[in-house]
Formats: structure tokens, C-alpha cells, sequence
């Protein structure tokens, strides 16, 4: 369990962040969930068959890349990338994804329903339930379906049920309100899989305890690469991959553990995504924590040119560990995340996401500030294949 | 500002005493503020109270209204559009207390805007608007402890949310600043969804009632003055939202703004189902 | 070297196939690259760099694949998929870019020239190129550019000058020999980079060394999991996976090989791309080979749902295994293809290319007459991500 | 059919022969048969003898001309739709024939429709269609040996093309069969590209004449009529092939269907490098 991450007042608490703010009818459903949870986690066959999914069906472990040719300047750490990229459906949604059906599966359901925003973690859902034949509904707002339509149509080939949202923003935060409705309708027959450590308890300590494999990989193969660390960098969208990564460097105080937001445009006034610091303390899909909202305590609708960052919630987790100054915070405008990724496909052969662009770009600047002999880690949560069509506008 | 009297008997348990005197059930309603204007649903409420509605429970209007329906996702959507949120919903009570200290107000909605106020300055703006109870909808109690100590402090309630597959702890607790009554929602799902069954709903009422003292009221899926009545048949109360709001922009399309008539069908409506209620007492 | 491939009757020749037909201009070149290429073979360091290379940055080994669930009938063989649609880019496309471009780095030249249909040669090389620092120009024919337009935009990504051609069919044949002409008139700074064991000596077997590394790894796999395999079978392109897949049991007889070639609509006059069962002996991109050619000896276009298919040449190496008997052939149409992938992603949440499709709809018959203690293996070159609109089309 | 008489001298060798006695440097040109009409083909070829060329070569059309620019790419397209191919051109060179038996003619083109035929019935069918000698652009001699074998049995040439960068062994070998002259080609890159200097021509040549005791003809990238006096100088002779394609479209072009016209002001084109050329034998 994610441990070291977590300071917890009472149970599915970090701090003061956390909590279970749901239907009650709900409740009933956690407290199974939680107990299924539990149970599973302390049972080392579900842990014997989730490591051979892992390494199977989504592809771990990925490998830790060096990109000497990146840096626009001499001088500075290393920059070493996480390939989550490598994956082989979703990025490392998929290690969520597997793990949640697989305890769906142990609990007796038989369908599984989530939401998503860039595509990735419905492709890792829809890829996992076809392969365990459950069945599959996924919501996707109608603007980041128009967005995507790759991955719209690979998740129907995965023979997911799509379900497109025309709500509100029509974006992720509408998907994930569907998709919990929808979940409320149906909780004896599917589970609701989390993209991201977010929601009520138990899934923030539930899908962290599932993306924990990416720090544990990750400190690994540092350790016998004889490097440790001067910094460690993700991009905030959720917040699955930045909890999976921070998971192993948390108790090292001598690590920097920054946290990357989407600022848009950069323009003063124009939305954001921005909310870890400079969000408000709310109660937002079923947890207390930083949101982006108004005075009023209306949600505001988050922007990037990176849709799995456009969320206006955050992680618990995440929510406490920077109220605590533990993680710090920094940000990348939209032209900053594109010309990172773009200068690292030109350089390295290697095409990430644009949600990685941003932690890239932020992680160059703090890279300046350090010595050669030291190292910086960027995680790259999934491919830039998703991103071709905003990256590369004149055909 | 009207301070909290302690001695002041809360207007929801002076109204199930009274019904309980007349041998009568509640009928009560749901809109959500300024849908579709301040004016408008001021006039609404003063139409529901003057129609039969014995209890009005009043949605702050939210931006996420993440565990409704359609019909309640637009009226909260129309409502923010005409300016609404928590505080305007406050003032739209106050205003209906220049005419009306009787008939109870609960607050209804998420509680994001709550947070975002604090509690306490919330409860305390609340009972200076003549608001009597809350129900959040993502609010479970085993998350409301400070919440609840506010309300208490300022003598609302905050009213349990009870369903068939909720343990007891979850619904049937006892302490100051959770009362009321018990809302109790037979099916799952969120609003505007399918109907129960009229067994499922007694067996359902049967449950909260072994499990707590407070008055029981049915809402979600209540749909027609027929299944209003077999609710009234078991329960203390009845709810009625989606399908009222559904019928109100249906008489509201046919009258094309008139609204003199609009206010007269909708209190037609409402005596169709007050009506219904009603029958099952003499019968 | 693809010794146990070749039965040589001169160099550079397979039986009576192969040769150099080419303008004599290049004949200079074609010996400087074979005499760099065997020094390279034969040097430890080029291999260690190689294998270094296919490890970190192609993304080797991938792994073999059961997919118990996606025979539509109980019974016959199991069937086991070669995974490398999970290198990073370009699928098995990357093995021989590599391979050719470390060799074109090592003679001392500057840039790369190359042509692709699917696109998946052209973004394996323009990766690759970029990660060396090399120029890259791709030539693509407009049809082929118009149908994937994502690779297209990857391969610019990757900084690669793109040149698109619209003579003749439009497709993979043109742009070859486009990209042959570019060849023609930079060869002292360009090195031409071959996505199949096509072409004059020493490419088809260079290719075929490069692209070894799938037999080999497929083999020991198979043998750590304990089975031998009754058939192996794979779509024929330009022949690349093909190759490198039945190296390594070529020499074992008990084996049988099959080249799944494209049969287009299947309707009989309608264009195909069977040249290996129905073409003529010619000579065609500087190889005697088997083409697909009318009476009078003129190219024929060739046609298949799946771009990396459509062309009218043979790699000299299957021809002579064909014309020997030691290579069986079976045809799949676009439809039985289009059906195996889509079930394949149904059942088993895996999306592999349509050129893959060919092979496993073959493959499904020829497991059917087996016994389920047997195994069928199928190559799966690159993954499904390019042909999803073709899988996909009411979207 | 005609038999080959081994005793009749090549007309290749008969032209060299002649050209050396009139101290004269041969003029070629290039045309694909067919492009545009077999009948208008046959007008050229007819013109082109008149007007003082030397040598004619005939390139046979063919899908997939890989080693030529666009010029003669697209020559090879309007020919194959008019209905070109090998037997057609061997048609047309036999319809030559009747008229003219002193003006050699080289078969020009790609291996793939020589391989279909066969090359023993090729080369029996091009020394009775009055065919001296073949260019085959991706046929090299290392390569060739039973083309070369069934060449020699019928009295025709396979002419080897010489490049600077290529070794003795590609170019200069004694064989029967293999004759004519070389073709030297002193810039890399497919047909229609740039021009190389006069200096690089020279040495080009130069080098030919070291490796070989054949006749040297200078091909690829000779444009204007000062540049194939330049070649004069230093050649036996002068082969343009693009820029008269090229030129002859643009007449075309000019006078829209006047064949009559067209062909005069083919002749007077030609004549124009014809006299640069000679000029270079009185200077
Ligand atoms: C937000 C909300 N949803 C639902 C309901 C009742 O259920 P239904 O809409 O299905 O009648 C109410 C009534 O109080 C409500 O306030
Ligand atoms: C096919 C072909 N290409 C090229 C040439 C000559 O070169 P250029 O076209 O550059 O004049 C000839 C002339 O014989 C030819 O036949």
C-alpha cells in the first residue's frame, strides 16, 4: 500500500484531504470495494497474476531513457525519461486498469464502466475488460471525443461501449460525472474503475497502490544504473502517474519532487489547469481537496492543450503533499509542453505526449540549475501518437 | 441578522405534528433556485405553498451536479445561467419568509459551495434566512461531523439520506443537528430515474422505521399522484421533483410565456397529487 | 549471416533469384556497401552497438503471445503471435533501420534516403535518424500518404523531409523508385535504406541478417516455454518479417513454413498482391524475382486492404524457398483479414495490423486441422494503430 | 523472318566506320516507341534520320521506369497507353526498316519485358525487326551473360554504359556480343538531371579510352547545342535525349496538332545541334 505517501488522520484521509463525499447509497459500495481491496492486496496469488498482466499484457517493466541530444543548452543534469509510453495500451493507465478489473473480476462483477479524457485510460480499460470478455462502458466528453477519434474507434475495435457526453464541458470532468451516474445505476453488476487516484476512499489509495509499480521500477532501475536522483518531475493531470512515480521518493528528503502544471495559454486570466497551486480547497467527485473553482464554489472548467491534464480536481494525495511543501509545484504554458516535445522527437527519435511535454519543458529549466554529475527524471505517462494531429498542424 | 432562538421549535417537526393531528401525509417538492429566474421561483414557491406543499426542498444551484438526472442536471444549468448559487439561494429564502414563516425550507445540493463558504458562517447565514434543514447530496454523516455540529449550533437539521442497501450507522444516527426526518430512496441510481415498486417502497419504509424514531418521506422515482398515494399509504411523507419539474416545462412551452396561467396549471398539478395524498387518509 | 536461408549459387544470388539489375552507376556503391556490411558483421563492436540498440531503443526482445480466446471454434492448434508491434516505432521495420543506419553511420555517411507504403519503414528510419543526427528523406506515394496521414505527421515530427509521389500507382512501387532515383544522384552522401530483403545485392541479405533477430528470439522463447511449433506463418510484403521470422527454422523440416500473401477482394480477375503463388519470374527493383507482371512483362498494381501488402515485387530469398517447396503459400482476403483483427482486438484487447490480419486468418484455418497440443505461430510486423480508420468506419 | 548473316558487318560498326572517313562525330537522339502514337513514331524516326541523326535510340516503354526522371517517365506513360510495348517496338523498328537499312537503331529500356520474352527469342526477334544493339538501363554486364551469349548468336550489341566512378570490370569487357561503343554517362543521377562541365566530360572520355578500344558516345545531361560541340571535341559522338524531348512537347505545344509544321520544326531543331556538332570536325 502506498505507505509513504500517505499521513492519515482516519482512514481514506491524507491530512486534512481525502474522504468519502458520495451518495450514500454509494457507501455500501466503497465499504465493499475497500474490503475487496484488502483482501486482494493481501493475497499473494491476485499479486502473482497482476505482476504477470503487468509484464504480459501491459508490457512492464518500461524502460528508463537517457536523451542526451534534448537539452537546447551544454550544461546541466542528465535527463532521464520514464517510458510509460511503452506500455502496450493507454500509458500507464493500463496498470490501473488491469488491476482494477482484476478485482472486479475477484468480486464477482461482471462489467466495468470509467471515463476518460485523452483516450488513454479507456483504451487501457476497454483493452483489459476484452481480454478478461467483461463487459465495458466508457464516457468520453463529446469534445475530447472529437479530439480523439483514434482512440474512439480503437476503443470500440477493444468492443467497449461508448458513450459520448455532451454535458457542461464536455470534457473529462463531465465523462467522469456520466460515468459515476451510470456506475450509481449499476453498482451490482460493474465496477467503477478510477483513472487516477482521485474520488472517494478507497480509490486514491487503491489506484496509487496499482501505479506504484512505476516508482518502484523506477528507483530500481536507478539504483542499478548507479544514479540517484536530484529531482523527479511529472505532469499533473489526475495524477496517477506522478503518484506512482513520487511513491518511491517520498521519504528521501534530499529528492526534489515537483509536480507539473498545465498553464494553458499562460495568459494572466485565461483557464488553467493549474489548480494544485493556485486552486482552492473543495470537495469535488467525491473527495476534499485542491479544485479549481470560484468564490462561489462553482467547479471552473480546466483548459490545456494536453487533455488528460484539463481536470479540475486533484488527487488527495497530491493536495496534501503539496499543503505540506513536500511536493513542489511548477508550471508549462501550451506553447512550452509543444516545442518540448517537438525539439525531443527531432533529437531523440522519441515521441511522447503532450501531458510529458510539460514536465520536459519544466524539468530542462531545473535541469540548468544543476550540476552534469546529477540526474532528473521526467515521467512519461503515454506516447505522443495521440498528440500527432495538434503537434503537426500543416499536413 | 434573526439570531437562533434554542427555544423556537424547528418548522420541520412542527409540521409532522400537525399532520399527525390531521392524519395527513407530507407532500413535498424540489426546485432548484433561480431556475429559471429569482422572480420566477420566488413566485414558485409562494405557488407550491399556497397549492398543498407542506415541505419545499430548495436546490442550491451547482456547476457538477454529479449525482442527478437530466431534467435536475438542466435546471441547475438554467439557474446558474440566471445568476444563481449559494448565497442568491439564501436571499431567495429570506424573501419568501416575508410571506411565509411556516412552510419549511431545506436546502438541497452539493456541498462544494458549503466548503467553500465554511460551515459555520453557512449555517449561520442559513437560519438567518429561515432555512430549516439541508440535504447534501455527496454529504454522507460519516463525513459531516463539523457540518453537523454548525447546524446544531444554529438549530437546522441536517436530514439523514436512507437507502435499502445503507447499514444503520450510515442513516440512524442520533445526535444534535441530524433530524428531521429520514429520506428514504428506494431505488438506485441517480434522480429521474425508474419508479419502485410500491412493495419495495414499503419494504423499504418498513426498514428506516426499525432503525429510527424520525419521520420517514419518500423521494426518487416518484412519479404519478398513483404511486404518490401508495407512498403516502406507508410513509410519513412524499417527494416528488423530476416528474413535477418535467410537467412544469411541459405547461410552460404549451402557455409560451403567460405567466399568470402558468402559476394556475402549476397549482392545478399539484392538487392533482395533494388530492391523491390526501385520499388515502379518509380511505 | 541468413546462411541456413540461402542455398547461393553465386553471391548475392538465391537459386536462380536475386542479382544486382541495376544502372551500372550504382554497382560502385552496391560493392562499397557489401564489403561494409561484412566488415560491420564481422566486427564485435558493430554487433554490440547493434544489440544495444535493438534492446534500449528498438524496444527487443518482444514477446511471444498466447490468445486462448480468439479461435471462433473449440479445438485445433493454439495459436501464439510474435509481438513486434510492440518495438517503439515502426514495428519489426525498426530491426533492419537500425541496423542500416548504424552501418551508413560506420561508412561515413550523413544522411538516409528511404521509401515506405504503410508508413511504418518510414517512421522506423526517420526515429532512428534522428536519434543519430542524421538527414532523413522519405518518399511515399500520395495515395499511401493520403491513407496515413498520422505517419506522415510522425515521421515530420521526427524531422524527416517527406516527398510525396504522385507518379504511377501512387503507392509503395512508385516511391521505391523514387527514392532509388534520389539514390542514384546523392549516393556519395546517402545511404538507401531498404524496409524489405528486396533489391539488388547486398540488400536482401542484409536485411535478412538484420531482421534474423525476430527468428532467433522466437525460437528460444518457444524452446523456453517448451514447444515446437507445427507451422509458422506470416504476411509477405516486402518480406522483411517473413525472413527474419523463418530463419530460424528453415533448416528444420518437420516445420511448416507459410507465406500468407494479400488476395485483395478475392474476386477472381480483381487485382491481388499474390505474386509469390501467382506471379511471374522477372526482374523488378534490382532483383530477379517473382512479380506480379502481365504478358508483355509490364509491372501490374498491385492491391490489398493493407498498405504494407500492396507491392508487386518478392524478396529473391522467398522465391527461391517458394520455387523449392520449402515455403507453402495460402492466400487471406480484406475481408477475412479486417475479421481477424477485429475479433483478435474483441477477444483479447490486442489491435494488430491488417498485414498481421492476413497471416492470423490463414493461420486460424491451418490450426483448425491440428492437434491442441500443437502450435501455430504468427507474426505480427506492427500494430493495429495505422488502420484503425479502415477497421473502423462508422464512427 | 530474317536470319542473321554473320558475314554482314554491324550497323553500329558500319556508321563508326563511315563517320571516321568523313572526320565527322555521330549526332544520337533518344525516342520512346509509341510515345505518342505508333504512327507518329514512325514519322519521327523518319524525320530524325532525315535530318541528319546518326544513330536512333528506341526505348521500348515500360511500367516502371525507375532510373529516368520525368521527362522520360512520362514519355514511357503516353507510350504504354497508346499501346506500347517490346513487340510493338519491335514492329516499328521493322516498319523503319522498309525505308531505311543503314541507320543503326539501339533498343533502349528495362530488363523486365526482355526477361518475359526470353532472351533467345528476343534477340532472334530484334535482329529480324533490323535492331543493332540494346541499352538495357538495369541489365549491368556482370549480370548478363546469357543475354549477352544470345546477343552475340544474332549479330546484336549490348553497349556498355561506362560512369567515372565505375571499375574496368563493369564497363570494359571483350566478349562477343558486347560492342558498339561505350555509352559514357559522366554524371551520376537518372536521366534528365544536371549537365556535368566540358572538363569532367573530357575526362570522362579519357578514361573510357584508356579502358577500351570501342567508339565513345557521350549520354546524360546534354542540353544545348554548344554543349554537344563541346562533347564533339572529345568524343566519337553526341547523345541527346531529354532536352529534345523536352523541346519537341514545347513545339507541340506551339502548334497545337499541325503535324506537317511539327515535323519541319523538328528537323530545323535538330539541325541546329547537327551543325554545332560538325562544326567542331572543320574547326
Ligand atoms: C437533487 C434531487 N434529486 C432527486 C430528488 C427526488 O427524486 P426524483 O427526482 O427521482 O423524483 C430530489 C428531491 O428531493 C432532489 O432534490
Ligand atoms: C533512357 C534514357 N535516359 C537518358 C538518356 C540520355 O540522357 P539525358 O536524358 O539526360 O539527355 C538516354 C539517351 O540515350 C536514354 O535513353
Amino acid at each position: 500500500m502506498a505507505r509513504a505517501l500517505k499521513v492519515e488522520s482516519r482512514p481514506g484521509r491524507y491530512g486534512s484531504f481525502g474522504g468519502q463525499f458520495v451518495a450514500p447509497v454509494l457507501l455500501p459500495v466503497l465499504d465493499r470495494l475497500e474490503a475487496g481491496f484488502h483482501s486482494a492486496w493481501g493475497d499473494p496469488a491476485f499479486h502473482a497474476e497482476l505482476t504477470h498482466l503487468l509484464n504480459r499484457f501491459v508490457g512492464r517493466p518500461t524502460p528508463l531513457f537517457d536523451i542526451p541530444a534534448f537539452p537546447s543548452r551544454p550544461g546541466g543534469a542528465r535527463i532521464v525519461l520514464k517510458r510509460d509510453d511503452l506500455t502496450f495500451n493507454g500509458g500507464n493507465y493500463a496498470n490501473s486498469a488491469v488491476g482494477q478489473c482484476l478485482l472486479a473480476r475477484r468480486m464477482g462483477l461482471s462489467a466495468v464502466v470509467t471515463d476518460t479524457g485523452s483516450g488513454q485510460n479507456g483504451i487501457a480499460t476497454a483493452a483489459v475488460a476484452a481480454r478478461f470478455g467483461m463487459r465495458c462502458t466508457i464516457y468520453m466528453g463529446a469534445r475530447d471525443a472529437a479530439a480523439q477519434p483514434q482512440a474512439v474507434k480503437k476503443m470500440r475495435l477493444f468492443g467497449a461501449k461508448l458513450e459520448i457526453v455532451e454535458d457542461a464541458d464536455r470534457a473529462l470532468s463531465s465523462a467522469t460525472s456520466a460515468a459515476i451516474r451510470h456506475w450509481m445505476g449499476h453498482s451490482d453488476t460493474d465496477a467503477y474503475v478510477a483513472g487516477a487516484p482521485i474520488g472517494p476512499h478507497p480509490y486514491p489509495e487503491m489506484v496509487a497502490a496499482f501505479q506504484q509499480v512505476i516508482g518502484k521500477e523506477t528507483r530500481l532501475q536507478l539504483v542499478e544504473g548507479g544514479v540517484l536522483p536530484s529531482a523527479v518531475l511529472s505532469a499533473v493531470g489526475g495524477g496517477s502517474s506522478t503518484v506512482g512515480l513520487f511513491s518511491s521518493f517520498v521519504s528521501d528528503p534530499s529528492i526534489r519532487l515537483i509536480a507539473v502544471e498545465a498553464a494553458g495559454s499562460g495568459e494572466s486570466g485565461a483557464p488553467n489547469s493549474a489548480r494544485l497551486s493556485q486552486g482552492r480547497r473543495g470537495i469535488f467527485h467525491g473527495a476534499e481537496t485542491l479544485v479549481l473553482a470560484d468564490a462561489e464554489g462553482q467547479i471552473l472548467a480546466a483548459n490545456s492543450i494536453a487533455p488528460g491534464l484539463a481536470y479540475p480536481g486533484s488527487a488527495p494525495q497530491l493536495a496534501d503533499l503539496v499543503s505540506r511543501g513536500r511536493v513542489e509545484t511548477m508550471t508549462a504554458t501550451d506553447a512550452e509542453a509543444q516545442r518540448a516535445v517537438r525539439r525531443l522527437a527531432e533529437t531523440e527519435g522519441v515521441l511522447i505526449c503532450l501531458e510529458a511535454g510539460h514536465a520536459l519543458a519544466a524539468a530542462e529549466h531545473v535541469a540548468r540549475t544543476m550540476e552534469p554529475h546529477e540526474a532528473v527524471v521526467v515521467m512519461t505517462p503515454s506516447s505522443g501518437d495521440k498528440d500527432i494531429d495538434i503537434l503537426w498542424q500543416d499536413a | 441578522m434573526a439570531k437562533h432562538n434554542p427555544k423556537r421549535i424547528n418548522r420541520i417537526d412542527a409540521m409532522f405534528a400537525r399532520l399527525r393531528t390531521e392524519n395527513r401525509k407530507a407532500f413535498v417538492t424540489f426546485t432548484v433556485a433561480s431556475d429559471p429566474s429569482f422572480e420566477e421561483s420566488l413566485a414558485r414557491l409562494k405557488t407550491f405553498a399556497a397549492s398543498g406543499i407542506d415541505l419545499i426542498e430548495i436546490g442550491h444551484p451547482f456547476s457538477d451536479p454529479i449525482l442527478d438526472g437530466a431534467t435536475i442536471q438542466k435546471a441547475n444549468r438554467r439557474a446558474l445561467a440566471a445568476g444563481g448559487n449559494l448565497r442568491v439561494t439564501l436571499d431567495l429564502c429570506r424573501a419568501f419568509r416575508e410571506t411565509d414563516d411556516r412552510t419549511p425550507l431545506i436546502l438541497m445540493g452539493y456541498s462544494n459551495p458549503l466548503v467553500t463558504m465554511g460551515y459555520e458562517r453557512f449555517a449561520e447565514a442559513a437560519a438567518a434566512a429561515g432555512i430549516d434543514g439541508l440535504i447534501a447530496a455527496d454529504f454522507p454523516l460519516r463525513e459531516a461531523d463539523d457540518l453537523v455540529k454548525a447546524l446544531a449550533k444554529h438549530g437546522l437539521y441536517m436530514i439523514p439520506l436512507a437507502a435499502p442497501t445503507l447499514e444503520a450507522r450510515d442513516f440512524a444516527v442520533e445526535k444534535p443537528g441530524i433530524g428531521g426526518f429520514l429520506y428514504c430512496i428506494p431505488v438506485v441510481g441517480p434522480t429521474g430515474g425508474p419508479s419502485a415498486s410500491k412493495e419495495v417502497i414499503a419494504e423499504a419504509v418498513e426498514r428506516c422505521r426499525r432503525q429510527s424514531s424520525l419521520p420517514v418521506m419518500v423521494g426518487f422515482g416518484v412519479k404519478t399522484p398513483e404511486l404518490a398515494a401508495d407512498v403516502a399509504k406507508v410513509a410519513d411523507g412524499v417527494i416528488v421533483a423530476t416528474a413535477l419539474i418535467d410537467r412544469f416545462l411541459e405547461i410552460e412551452r404549451d402557455l409560451e410565456g403567460d405567466i399568470k396561467s402558468f402559476q394556475a396549471r402549476v397549482a392545478d398539478t399539484l392538487t392533482d397529487y395533494r388530492h391523491a395524498i390526501d385520499a388515502v387518509k379518509s380511505a
